[in-house]
C-alpha cells in the first residue's frame, strides 16, 4: 500500500505548481486553470487522509471543494466573459481600471 | 501489491508533468487538454484510494462539467492577440521566489509530520460500501453544509448568468 | 512456458471478453450504418444499397476500405496534435464505456459499485473530442458546430441524469448488473414503474447523440457537417465510429436500467419459457432465408461468389444454433451443476438485450426518417424550460411515492403510478404556459 | 428604406463574425454565396453575393432571332422551364399582335400548371431537407416523376423542355395525354395530403417556419416580391387572374393568401397551389377544344417595330419579358424580369435577427433557382 | 389594400378592358401588325398638368401605356404616381441602349398598381446617370446595380451603388451595344500572354 505521505509530496507538488501558475501567467484563462490545480492538491491531501483514517468525511469535504471549485469557475468565467467584451483583452495585468 | 504502487507512481508523474505543462503552454486550449490529463490522473488516484464516488465526481463534474466550460468559454473569446504576447508577468522571478519558499516550507512541514505515517492505516475495504457511505453521512452529519453548498452554487449560478449576459441592447 | 500460461491465466478470460465485445461492436456499428441506410431506404421508397454482396450486405466492408484509403487532409492553420488527438477521444470514450455494460448474467467486462456514475462520467469525456475537434479545426463552420454540441450535451445531459436517478431509486443501487438484478427480483421493468423517466431518457438519448431531431450539431443544410467539416478519412470514420457507438451504448443504459437488460419478456411466467429457443428459431430463420436467397441468384460466373457468400452464412448460422442446442452432457467436464443447454443459457442475455438496443436504434432511425431539426434555442428551450423540470418532478414525485408505500405499507407500482399522474400534470402545465 | 449592403466594411464587435455560405453549400440551392454578420448564432446582417452562374442570356437574347432565342429561356428557371417557355411564346405573339389558337392554349395551360406542380414538389422537397426532414424529398421527387415522364412523352424532354412555339405549339398531343395527366391528378390528391400528413401538423416543422422570416404586405409590396411569397403576406395577387393568359381565363380557381407573412403561411400557400393547380388541370383536361395548334405567323419571325412586356405566373412569382423589337428578326433588347432575383433581395429584410438556422428556412422558403437571378 | 385587392379580386377579372385606354384599341389586321399609338387619357392628363413639360410623349403600344418622362423630375413623378396614383409596385427596372441617339440610354421603369390593376411604363431618357428611385421603392435596389452593371448607368443616390451579377473587377458594361464580347479576354491574352490574341 502506498504511504499516505506519498501523497502528501503529490499534493504538494501541484500545490505550488498551481501558485506558481497563478503568480505568473498573464491570461485570466490559465490563471483560473490554475486555481483548479490548487484545490486539486487540497482534494488529494483529504482523500488520502480519509483512506488513512477510515473516515469518509475526508470525501465529504473533497465533494464541497468539488462545488466550490464548480461555482469558482462559473463566476470567474462569467466575470471573463464580461470582461473580455468590454476591454477586449484575457490579460490580468491589463485589468487594471476598478470601473468602466 | 508491486502494481498499486506502481501505478501510483505513474499517476503521480503524470500528473505533476502535466500540470506543469498546464502552466507553461502558450495556448489556454493545451493547457486545458493537460490539465485534462491531470484530472483523470488525480481520478484514478482517488480510485487507488477507495474513493469511488469522488472519482466518478471527478470525472462528471471536472472533465465533463467545469473543463468543458473551460473550453467553451476559450473559444467565445477571441485568443488570437492573447497567443502573441508573452505569456508570463514581468514579475514572475518574485513569484518564482515566492513559490519555492512554499515548496521548502511544504517539504518541512511533511518531513516534521512524518509521525503520522506512522499511524496504523486502515484495512482495505474499511469504506465500502463506499457510495452508501458518502450519502449515509452527507445527508445525516453534514446536511447544513450540504445546503449551504446548494445555496452556493445557486448563487455561483445567478451570478455567472449576470455577468456574462450581455446588458439589455 | 507452462509458468507463463499459469501467470497469464487469470488474465485470459477477462481479455478475451474485451476482444469480444470491442469486436462485436465494431461489427454492430459498420452494420448499424448499414442497417441505417436500408432502414431510411424502405422508409423513402428506395432500395438503398444493393450492389456490394447480395442485398448490398458486404457494403459497410467496402465502406470502412473506402474511409481507410482516403486522403487525410488537414485543414490550413489547424492546431495539429488538438486536430489529431480529438477524435480519438471521442472513439476511446464511447468504446471504454462499453465495459461497463452487463450483456448478460455471466457475460461483462467489469462491475463496479459506482458503475452508472463511472458511464455518465466516461461518455461526458466525448464532449471533449466534439469540442476539441470543432475547435482545432481553425474553420467557422466546425466552430459553431462545435458550440452548439457543447451547448446542447452539458444541457441535455441535466435532464438525463434526473432520468437515471429516477431508475436508481427504484434499484437502490449504482452496479449496472445490480440495477437489472434488482428488475428480476421486483419482477418488473422499470419503464413500466416510471414511464416518464423512460420518455425522458429517450429523449435526452437523441440528443446526447446528436441524432434527428437535434442533429444541430452537424446539421448538413446549415454548418455543412458541423464539427467534423474539416475531417477527411481515417479521422472523419473515427468520429462517425464514435457517434454510432454512441447510439448503442445510450440504447445499452436505456435497456439496462429500463428494460430489464438481458431479462428476456416474461421472465417469471415458466409458460413462456420456450421463447428461450428464440435464438435459436433467429439463427435458424436466418439460414433459411440465406438459403433461399442463395438459389434465387443466376447459377452464373458473375454471380458465383455472391451465392458462395450466402451458402456459407446460411451454414454457419445453422451450425451455432445445432452448437448452442448441444446438450451440457457433451460438453468436456461433465454437465453437473450446468443449465440444460449451457451455450443457449450464454447466449440468450446477449440475444434479449441486443433485440432490445436494436428496437432502440430502430427507433433512433425511424425518427430520422420522420423529423425536421428543431432550431437552437428551440432545442435549448425544451430542454430547459421543460424536460429539466418534468425530470425533476418526476425524481420528486416518484421518490414521495417510494416513502409514502414504504411508511404507509401502500402498494409501490400504484404509488408510483400516481406519482407519475402528478408528473404528468405538471408536464401539461408546462405545455400550457408555454403555449 | 434601403438597408446598407455591404457588411464586410463595417467593424465587427467582440462576440461577432461573419460567416461565408456558399457558394457551395448545400442549403444555398446552387450558387448562391450568403455573407452572415453574426452576433452569436443572431444575424445581424447580410449580403447575397450572387453572379456566379450569369451566362448573359439577355445578351445572348439581342443576337439570336427570335425562335432560336426559345430554348435559352427554358435554362433560366431550370426547374420551370415550361413555364418560361410560355412566358417568352406569349410575349413574341403580343409583340406580334397573334394569338395562339385555343386548343394550343389550352395544352399549354395544362402543361404550365403540371409544371407548377413540379416546381413546388421541387420546393417542398428541398425545403423539408433543409430544415431536416429527410423523407419528403423523395416522395415529392416521386411524383414530379411522373410530372417528367408526361414531358417527356410530349415533347421528348425533361428538364429542359422547349415545349412551346412562337404561335403556339409545334406537337399535338400524344396518344393517351389525357389518361396519363388524368391519372396524375387522381394519384396527386391524396399525395399531397400525404406531405401535409408529414409536415402541415408536425409540431418541429410548425415550430420551425411559424414566425419565421416575416414579410408584412407593406414590405412584401415595397420589396416587389410575388409570387407565392406575396401572397404569403396576404396580398391576393395573381397574374392568372389579374391579367389572365393562356388559358386561365376559362377556369375556376382559387388563390390562396396568407395572414402573417411568416414561412408557415407560404408554406401552405405553395401546398393549396398545388392542389389548386390540380383543379385547373382537370377542368382543361376535360374540355381540350379540337382545332389547329398554331396560328399563322409566317416562315420568319420579324414583329413590327414597337416594345412590349408580357408577363406570367411563374412558379416562382411575375416572370415578365420586356421585348423590344426594330423590325429585324433579333430582338433589339430582351429583358427577363426575373422573380427569384427579386424575391431573393427580400431575403436581407426577412433574414435579420434570425438565427442561423433561419437562414437556410428562409431561402427555400423563397424559392429561388440560381439560373433565373443570375440568368 | 389587403381589402382593396380582395375586392378587386372578386369581381370578374377582365383587365384589359379595365384599362381605360383599352377600349379604343384593337390591334389592326395581321399583316401590318401592331403598332404604337398616342396616347391621352385623364391620368396623362393629371401627369401633364402637374409637371408640364417633363412629360414627354405618351403611347400606348400593344395597349400598354408607355409615358416617357424627363429625368429631372424623375423622382417627384415617381412619388406622386406611388403615392396619389396609387402605382405602388415596380415591377421591373431596366434600360435599353439606344446607341446611336442622343441621349443614349432610356431607363424603364415598369409599375403597377394593385388598386387600379393596371400597368404603368414609364421611360427616361438618360446619357449616363439617373436620379435613383430606391428610396420610394425598396426593391429598385438591386435591379439599379444590375442596370449600372448591365450599362453602366449611374443612379444618383443609391445607397451602394456596384456590380451585382458580374464579378467587381469586371471591364466594361456587357448589355451596351458596343461592348466587344471578346475584348476582355483579348486585352488579358495581350497583358499576360504577350501574344495578339488567344481567338
Amino acid at each position: 500500500m502506498v504511504p499516505t505521505w506519498h501523497y502528501l509530496v503529490l499534493s504538494a507538488a501541484l500545490l505550488t505548481i498551481g501558485i506558481i501558475g497563478v503568480l505568473t501567467r498573464r491570461n485570466v484563462i490559465i490563471i483560473l486553470m490554475s486555481l483548479e490545480l490548487i484545490l486539486n492538491a487540497v482534494n488529494i491531501n483529504l482523500v488520502a487522509f480519509s483512506r488513512q483514517l477510515a473516515d469518509v468525511s475526508g470525501q465529504i469535504f473533497a465533494i464541497f471543494i468539488i462545488t466550490v471549485a464548480a461555482a469558482e469557475a462559473a463566476v470567474g468565467l462569467g466575470i471573463l466573459i464580461a470582461f473580455f467584451r468590454n476591454r477586449d483583452t484575457v490579460n490580468a495585468d491589463e485589468i487594471d481600471l476598478l470601473k468602466w | 501489491m508491486m502494481f498499486a504502487q506502481g501505478s501510483f507512481y505513474v499517476l503521480a508523474a503524470v500528473a505533476v508533468v502535466s500540470a506543469l505543462l498546464v502552466i507553461t503552454r502558450r495556448n489556454p486550449v493545451h493547457s486545458a487538454i493537460y490539465l485534462i490529463v491531470t484530472l483523470l490522473s488525480v481520478a484514478l488516484l482517488y480510485l487507488q484510494l477507495q474513493a469511488e464516488f469522488i472519482a466518478a465526481v471527478q470525472i462528471i463534474l471536472y472533465i465533463g462539467g467545469i473543463m468543458v466550460l473551460f473550453l467553451f468559454v476559450i473559444m467565445l473569446v477571441k485568443l488570437d492577440v492573447a497567443l502573441r504576447q508573452p505569456p508570463f508577468n514581468q514579475q514572475w522571478w518574485v513569484a518564482g521566489a515566492a513559490a519555492l519558499v512554499l515548496a521548502v516550507e511544504l517539504v518541512g512541514v511533511i518531513y516534521l509530520g512524518r509521525g503520522t505515517a506512522a499511524l496504523p492505516q486502515a484495512p482495505p475495504g474499511s469504506l465500502q460500501p463506499n457510495t452508501e457511505l458518502i450519502g449515509r453521512t452527507l445527508y445525516q452529519n453534514y446536511m447544513l453544509p450540504f445546503e449551504i453548498a446548494s445555496l452556493l452554487l445557486l448563487v455561483a449560478m445567478v451570478g455567472a448568468v449576470l455577468m456574462a449576459r450581455r446588458k439589455a441592447s | 512456458m507452462t509458468l507463463l500460461l499459469e501467470t497469464l491465466k487469470p488474465y485470459l478470460l477477462p481479455l478475451i471478453r474485451v476482444l469480444v465485445v470491442f469486436l462485436g461492436i465494431s461489427l454492430i456499428v459498420a452494420y448499424l450504418v448499414y442497417a441505417e441506410r436500408k432502414i431510411l431506404a424502405h422508409l423513402q421508397v428506395r432500395l438503398g444499397p444493393m450492389r456490394v454482396g447480395p442485398h448490398g450486405l458486404l457494403q459497410p466492408i467496402a465502406d470502412g476500405l473506402k474511409l481507410l484509403l482516403k486522403e487525410d487532409i488537414m485543414p490550413a492553420g489547424a492546431d495539429k496534435g488538438v486536430f489529431l488527438l480529438a477524435p480519438v477521444i471521442s472513439v476511446i470514450a464511447a468504446f471504454t464505456a462499453f465495459s461497463l455494460i452487463p450483456f448478460a448474467p455471466n457475460f461483462y467486462i467489469t462491475d463496479v459499485n459506482v458503475g452508472l456514475l463511472f458511464l455518465i462520467g466516461i461518455s461526458s469525456l466525448g464532449i471533449l473530442g466534439i469540442i476539441l475537434g470543432g475547435w482545432a479545426s481553425n474553420s467557422h463552420y466546425p466552430l459553431l458546430g462545435a458550440l452548439r454540441s457543447t451547448a446542447q450535451l452539458v444541457s441535455y445531459e441535466v435532464a438525463l441524469g434526473f432520468a437515471l436517478v429516477s431508475a436508481l431509486l427504484l434499484a437502490g443501487t449504482l452496479s449496472m448488473v445490480a440495477i437489472v438484478e434488482a428488475q428480476q427480483r421486483q419482477g418488473v421493468w422499470f419503464v413500466f414503474l416510471q414511464p416518464v423517466a423512460f420518455f425522458i431518457l429517450f429523449v435526452a438519448a437523441i440528443a446526447e447523440t446528436n441524432r434527428n431531431p437535434f442533429d444541430l450539431p452537424e446539421a448538413e443544410s446549415e454548418l455543412v457537417a458541423g464539427f467534423h467539416t474539416e475531417y477527411s478519412g481515417f479521422r472523419f470514420s473515427l468520429y462517425f465510429l464514435a457517434e454510432y457507438a454512441a447510439m448503442i451504448l445510450v440504447s445499452s443504459i436505456a435497456v439496462t436500467l429500463f428494460l430489464g437488460g438481458w431479462l428476456r419478456p416474461f421472465a417469471r411466467v415458466r409458460a413462456l419459457d420456450f421463447l428461450d429457443f428464440t435464438p435459436v428459431a433467429v439463427l435458424v430463420l436466418a439460414a433459411a432465408w440465406c438459403f433461399r436467397e442463395c438459389f434465387r441468384y443466376p447459377a452464373t460466373r458473375e454471380w458465383r461468389w455472391q451465392r458462395l457468400l450466402l451458402l456459407g452464412l446460411g451454414v454457419g448460422a445453422l451450425g451455432i444454433s445445432a452448437g448452442l442446442l448441444l446438450p451440457a452432457r457433451f460438453l468436456p467436464g461433465g454437465g453437473e451443476g450446468l443449465p440444460a443447454f449451457p451455450a443457449l443459457t450464454a447466449i440468450q442475455g446477449v440475444f434479449w438485450f441486443m433485440s432490445k438496443v436494436f428496437l432502440f436504434l430502430f427507433g433512433f432511425i425511424w425518427f430520422r426518417g420522420t423529423f425536421p431539426r428543431y432550431r437552437f434555442d428551440q432545442l435549448m428551450s425544451l430542454g430547459w424550460h421543460f424536460m429539466i423540470p418534468v425530470a425533476i418532478a418526476n425524481v420528486i414525485f416518484c421518490s414521495l411515492a417510494i416513502v409514502l408505500s414504504r411508511q404507509m405499507g401502500w402498494g409501490l407500482p400504484a404509488t408510483l403510478w400516481l406519482g407519475t399522474a402528478a408528473t404528468l400534470l405538471v408536464a401539461a402545465l408546462l405545455r400550457r404556459e408555454k403555449a | 428604406m434601403a438597408q446598407p449592403q455591404d457588411i464586410s466594411t463595417t467593424v465587427l464587435g467582440a462576440d461577432e463574425i461573419i460567416l461565408n455560405m456558399g457558394p457551395q453549400h448545400p442549403a444555398t440551392h446552387g450558387v448562391l454565396r450568403v455573407k452572415l454578420k453574426l452576433d452569436g448564432e443572431k444575424v445581424i446582417g447580410s449580403e447575397c453575393i450572387i453572379g456566379y452562374l450569369h451566362r448573359g442570356v439577355e445578351k445572348i437574347g439581342e443576337n439570336r432571332s427570335y425562335p432560336q432565342f426559345a430554348p435559352y429561356v427554358d435554362r433560366t428557371d431550370y426547374v420551370a422551364a415550361v413555364s418560361n417557355g410560355l412566358g417568352y411564346c406569349e410575349a413574341v405573339e403580343r409583340l406580334l399582335g397573334v394569338e395562339a389558337p385555343p386548343r394550343a392554349r389550352w395544352v399549354r395551360t395544362i402543361l404550365t400548371e403540371l409544371q407548377r406542380i413540379a416546381s413546388h414538389l421541387l420546393w417542398l422537397g428541398t425545403h423539408a431537407l433543409d430544415i431536416g426532414a429527410i423523407t419528403p424529398v423523395f416522395y415529392t421527387f416521386r411524383e414530379r416523376e411522373e410530372i417528367l415522364k408526361i414531358f417527356e412523352k410530349y415533347c421528348g424532354a425533361r428538364l429542359t423542355t422547349h415545349a412551346f412555339r412562337i404561335g403556339g405549339l409545334q406537337y399535338e398531343t400524344y396518344d393517351g395525354f389525357e389518361e396519363d395527366v388524368k391519372k396524375f391528378c387522381r394519384d396527386f390528391e391524396e399525395k399531397v395530403d400525404e406531405y401535409g400528413e408529414l409536415l402541415t401538423e408536425n409540431r418541429i416543422w410548425v415550430e420551425r417556419t411559424r414566425n419565421v422570416g416575416i414579410l408584412t404586405a407593406q414590405d412584401a409590396i415595397d420589396l416587389g416580391v410575388t409570387g407565392p411569397v406575396l401572397r404569403g403576406s396576404g396580398v391576393r395577387w395573381d397574374i392568372r387572374k389579374a391579367f389572365p393568359y393562356a388559358a386561365y381565363a376559362q377556369f375556376e380557381f382559387d388563390i390562396p393568401i396568407g395572414e402573417r407573412g411568416d414561412t408557415y403561411d407560404r408554406y401552405l400557400v405553395r401546398m393549396e397551389e398545388m392542389r389548386q393547380a390540380r383543379r385547373i388541370i382537370l377542368q382543361a383536361v376535360d374540355s381540350i377544344p379540337e382545332g389547329p395548334i398554331l396560328a399563322r405567323v409566317g416562315k420568319v419571325i420579324k414583329p413590327p417595330p414597337g416594345e412590349v412586356y408580357h408577363s406570367i405566373e411563374a412558379p416562382k412569382g411575375e416572370l415578365g419579358y420586356y421585348i423590344v423589337s426594330d423590325g429585324t428578326i433579333q430582338p433589339y433588347r430582351l429583358r427577363i424580369r426575373p422573380p427569384s432575383f427579386i424575391n431573393l433581395e427580400a431575403f436581407d429584410k426577412m433574414v435579420r435577427g434570425h438565427l442561423v438556422a433561419d437562414v437556410v428556412a428562409i431561402i427555400g422558403t423563397l424559392d429561388i433557382v440560381l439560373g433565373e437571378v443570375d440568368r | 389594400m389587403t381589402d382593396e385587392q380582395k375586392k378587386e379580386e372578386q369581381k370578374p377579372a377582365s383587365p384589359e378592358a379595365a384599362k381605360p385606354a383599352a377600349v379604343a384599341a384593337k390591334p389592326p389586321a395581321k399583316p401590318a401588325g401592331p403598332a404604337p399609338e398616342p396616347l391621352d387619357n385623364e391620368q396623362v392628363r393629371r401627369l401633364r398638368a402637374r409637371f408640364a413639360a417633363t412629360i414627354g410623349e405618351a403611347t400606348l403600344d400593344r395597349k400598354q401605356a408607355i409615358v416617357v418622362v424627363a429625368r429631372e423630375r424623375l423622382r417627384d413623378i415617381c412619388q406622386y404616381l406611388r403615392d396619389e396614383e396609387k402605382f405602388d409596385f415596380l415591377t421591373d427596372l431596366t434600360a435599353v441602349d439606344w446607341y446611336d441617339r442622343s441621349p443614349r440610354f432610356h431607363v424603364v421603369l415598369n409599375l403597377y398598381s394593385f388598386a387600379r390593376n393596371e400597368r404603368l411604363r414609364l421611360k427616361v431618357p438618360v446619357a449616363d446617370s439617373c436620379p435613383s428611385v430606391s428610396g420610394l421603392w425598396s426593391t429598385a435596389n438591386w435591379l439599379e446595380r444590375e442596370c449600372f452593371d448591365m450599362f453602366g448607368i449611374v443612379f444618383e443616390g443609391h445607397p451602394s451603388l456596384k456590380r451585382i451579377l458580374l464579378p467587381d473587377e469586371w471591364k466594361g458594361h456587357p448589355l451596351r451595344k458596343d461592348y466587344d464580347i471578346l475584348k476582355q479576354d483579348t486585352d488579358w491574352v495581350r497583358e499576360n500572354l504577350g501574344i495578339e490574341s488567344g481567338q
